[in-house]
């Protein structure tokens, strides 16, 4: 039998593949198709301190191998979180994290402490890089003062598993890495989506209503890839990571590269069973290259 | 209702027109239950420009045949090859989805479904059960021209057909809310699925006369299923999913 | 008869549709294929003051609907492009811009000042953008003082169109655009390549040898038409739009977000005619718009 | 040779065995010029992760029956579509790409064409110019079993076959280089093409008898006609695209 379990800072994940926020709802919008228990980990939808209402329709564009959302972290906000939604996933038998959202370092403070004490909730993943709302979002992770602002106010006040979900949309992510590192992150995941546009050039309109959205899917494959890659050479801490993984192959490339773990998105929307196949598809690999544990991959790229 | 992916087998592929065709799914177990106005999210094999699944509704469900209707219009790449299906192709569908038409409050209302286009998809099978059901149901069918009007006879098996057509080859000439039924008869339940600016119109007209009124709304689709939030639809309550919370809506609840 | 020429700067070009750089060799190449005069302007291969061999094999992979290269501006040097080149592409009936690339600001210099006096070469495109050389190449364009001193620089010495390719790999791209305007550029070209990896997973090797490498095609095409629409907000000089253009609809779509041309690069390789068809396509589309000019579809979307 | 990009029509696909398939290409028009060792690229359609053209060798010419045949080996999803396709079916292709291999200097000389795998294609229609220019050639073909030795009557009619498999199931039992008709036989020119060990040890014997030879060699493509310099090869005169200064090396060139 090969050990798909890794380390995340003080935790323990049963195998390595998580699913990434924004994606996969609450979990249970897919227990009809999938014990969802077996899953490594599940990162539920962002959320912010008050609750939001999103983006005006349309949110969402079909692109080459992609897709570009805008749906500006709609959700119910952290309070409704812990009294309606938090009771019915509990109960799902993996490890379950917020992702945490903000406008202003007090909204971040106030949403983290919040969920310090929910039991079953072992870490938050500290979203400082949407790029489809106003206001915070994006900007804080796109220089590394305010990352790091974040990190550190954050840290403070939360107790557990600090994940930090890093943009893409920078000139050097390794320096922002570093500067979310140095404040007490515990993990570092990525990337969240690259700033992207479409056009409907019949209408001469964009297609979404915030004109810009995030670009997800295995267009960014390689992009993320190389990220991760610059990344984990640059931080000590364990990293996540993600973009347009669609099979257990994606998934081996990116611990190849250096990810402790990866997170699943736009995949799930194609093929709802997705994860339980990328866990099956990692355990056959392992089998197959006479490798005993998972932990063997992380990094394991010859350059 | 427990959704399921699925691997269905063509069984028949009926052009209807060179923008229409009619694809008959199957099994070897049974299909599981589905509702009228819920859908299926398709995928579409081997289309290099179709990277999400396709909403398409559930046309029809024959359970002693043990076959799932869908009724497709070429549009772009996706809904082509769906049409180019072989026999024996298989297509991977997740299904049921979304809610479905509410009952009229009573079975001896008169009820009326107003499609257009390819819309009128989702009407066939909503219009079986309520003529099974014992409601007495007309059909108020539109389109461009008379090819756009599809499944007259199987729509006339369940309640009257009355139809229009824009250019007049085919029914009364206009826009369905124009068809003369709408002032003769007295109906208590609209149901209507088409272009947006026809349900609108509908709505207005029902909205008007106050009848009950449910639409079954398009919205660009990611999961099909809840999870991505990208198909809202803003309502009284709020932006609401098209996927979970409709396609089915009451248009009460619209900000129409 | 709709009117196809558009202006960038000094210059009119016949049609919007051009080349770019490293896809069409020197536009001989796909002369078997098609009457290359057609084409609205040909940016040749990536030149630079002595030659390269760029890096070794192999140089390319094939990612979700696009690849990534990783050439490295091989090239004989711009003195064999006077030479022996130029006179064998001078005679085509369009355009020619060459791409001058350079490790160090002096390279630049001189690159620039030997092209100068080609008559038949209307300007160059100043490649502050590629990802795929050890030394200068990106790091220029990813950083306003940086890329400032190459604009200015080259700008002292050359006298035609300065068309200057902007590097998709910054946090701000619009901020290196008001930079390169500041110091005299004609024009702005963008993107160059996103950088991205590739990786062999059975082999557990990269899969390039360079272990990163450019992004190009149809997958990046929404972070270009992003960018290309920030930059053309920001900027009153010309923006030429390019990234993962497979068609005509794709060209429009670049125009409308503000570019005045386009470039076709990857595309070429799928279909080596694909300039001639989405010249006739655009002219098409005026047609059935009832537009009398190309030029009416410059930043003509409606938001 | 002028390149051109064509729509083939598929003629016959012949499936070899459950690797390989010979796909028979034809055209209402004459077929261009092409030369052996020259190669196509052909696009794949509906094939949704083959982004580029796949290169694929002109393993044989039909002059009189206006046919081009294709050997190919299903490794991934592109050549595992062109291996299903139908007779009637459109295969974009560019064509003829590349060098040619050169003639032996001397009529009388002795050649020998090495080929391994699916690495035989070019060589058969080589073959059938060397036979037919008067040459006295030989064919030694090597797999790792006998299902991987192809076309074995198709190169009997040009010249005599010696063949190798791994595991001794046809032929004499070992790689290429260790069959007996090397030592037994005088060859004054050796073609090859195949794996790239195999043409690595068989150059290395040519280089040590001192023979004339030329090897056709591999390389990730993006264009197939010197557009991209993606195809390089180090050469003793630097990088060479093995795309036009290739895919056909004479060993003495390449840094091997
Ligand atoms: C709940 C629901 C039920 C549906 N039922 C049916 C049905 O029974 N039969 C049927 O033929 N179609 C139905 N549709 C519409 C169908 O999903 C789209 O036509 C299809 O997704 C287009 O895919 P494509 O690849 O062919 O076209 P694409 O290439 O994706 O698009 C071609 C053109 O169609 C437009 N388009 C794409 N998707 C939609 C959409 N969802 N709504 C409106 N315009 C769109 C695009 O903007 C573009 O202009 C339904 C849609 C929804 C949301
Ligand atoms: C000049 C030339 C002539 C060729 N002639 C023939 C021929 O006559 N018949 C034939 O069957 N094949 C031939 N090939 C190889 C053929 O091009 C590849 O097998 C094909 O591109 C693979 O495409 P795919 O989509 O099936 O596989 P992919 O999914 O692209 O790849 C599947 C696997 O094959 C490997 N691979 C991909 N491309 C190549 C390549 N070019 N060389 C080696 N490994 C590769 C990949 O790394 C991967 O492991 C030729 C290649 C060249 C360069
Ligand atoms: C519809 C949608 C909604 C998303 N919402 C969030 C979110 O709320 N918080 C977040 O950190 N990332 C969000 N993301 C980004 C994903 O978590 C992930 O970083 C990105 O999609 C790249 O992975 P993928 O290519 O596997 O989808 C969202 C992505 C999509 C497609
Ligand atoms: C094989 C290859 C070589 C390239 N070489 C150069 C180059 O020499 N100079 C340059 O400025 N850009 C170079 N580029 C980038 C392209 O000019 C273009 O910016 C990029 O590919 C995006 O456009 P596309 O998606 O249409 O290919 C190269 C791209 C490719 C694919
Ligand atoms: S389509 Fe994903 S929530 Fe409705
Ligand atoms: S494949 Fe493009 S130059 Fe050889």
């Amino acid at each position: 039998m090969v050990d798909l379990s890794i380390k995340l800072g003080q935790m323990q994940l049963k195998n390595p593949v998580m699913t990434a926020s924004g994606t996969f709802g609450y979990g249970v919008e897919y227990s009809d198709f999938m014990d969802v228990s077996r899953i490594g980990g599940i990162i539920v939808k962002g959320t912010t301190l008050r609750d939001r209402q999103g983006n005006p329709y349309p949110r969402m564009a079909e692109t080459p191998s992609g897709m570009l959302n805008a749906v500006g972290l709609q959700n119910k906000g952290v309070d409704y979180f812990i009294k309606h939604i938090y009771p019915t996933v509990k109960d799902i038998n993996t490890d379950i994290f917020v992702n945490v959202s903000g406008s202003t370092v007090e909204d971040y403070i106030e949403t983290a402490e919040r969920l310090n004490d929910l039991e079953k909730i072992p870490g938050i993943e500290l979203n400082i890089s949407c790029p489809n709302v106003k206001e915070g979002g994006m900007a804080f992770g796109t220089s590394c003062p305010s990352a790091a602002q974040v990190v550190k106010s954050v840290r403070r006040v939360y107790k557990k598993e600090l994940m930090v979900k890093l943009s893409p949309n920078v000139t050097d992510i390794s320096e922002i890495a570093l500067a979310v590192e140095a404040q007490g992150a515990d993990s570092i995941s990525l990337i969240n989506t690259l700033l992207g546009m479409a056009i409907d050039a019949e209408k001469r309109r964009p297609v979404l209503s915030t004109v810009t959205g995030g670009l997800s899917g295995p267009a960014v494959k390689p992009v993320a890839l190389r990220m991760v890659w610059q990344v984990a050479k640059a931080v000590k801490i364990p990293v996540v990571g993600m973009g347009g993984i669609m099979n257990a192959t994606d998934a081996i490339e990116f611990m190849l590269a250096g990810a402790s773990a990866v997170q699943i998105g736009t995949a799930n929307f194609i093929d709802p069973t997705i994860t339980a196949k990328v866990i099956d598809g990692i355990e056959d690999y392992l089998v197959c290259h006479k490798l005993s544990s998972v932990r063997d991959l992380i990094g394991a790229l010859e350059v | 209702m427990k959704k399921f992916m699925l691997d269905l087998v063509v069984k028949e592929n009926k052009s209807l027109n060179n923008q229409y065709s009619l694809v008959i799914l199957t099994s070897a177990d049974p299909l599981p239950p589905m509702l009228p106005g819920q859908f299926a999210e398709v995928r579409v094999d081997n289309s290099p420009n179709t990277f999400l699944r396709r909403p398409i509704s559930i046309n029809f469900v024959d359970i002693e045949k043990n076959e799932l209707w869908l009724l497709i219009q070429k549009v772009g790449e996706g809904t082509r090859k769906l049409c180019e299906a072989s026999i024996g192709d298989s297509i991977n569908v997740l299904l049921p989805l979304g809610n479905s038409f509410s009952f009229p409050a009573n079975k001896e209302d008169k009820v009326l479904l107003v499609g257009g286009g390819v819309g009128i998809a989702p009407l066939l099978f909503w219009g079986s059960m309520l003529h099974a059901n014992g409601y007495n149901c007309s059909f108020l069918l539109g389109g461009r021209s008379a090819e756009n009007l599809l499944q007259l006879n199987d729509f006339a098996a369940f309640g009257t057909v009355y139809s229009t057509t824009e250019d007049g080859s085919y029914g009364e000439k206009g826009f369905v809310t124009q068809h003369s039924v709408l002032e003769s008869q007295d109906f208590k339940a609209i149901y209507s699925c088409g272009p947006t600016p026809m349900m609108k119109a509908v709505a207005a007209y029902a909205g008007r006369k106050n009848i009950f009124c449910e639409v079954s709304l398009e919205n660009t689709m990611a999961c099909g299923f809840g999870a991505c939030l990208c198909c809202v639809t803003d309502t009284t309550e709020g932006h609401l999913c098209v996927c979970t919370d409709g396609p089915v809506f009451n248009i009460s609840k619209l900000k129409w």
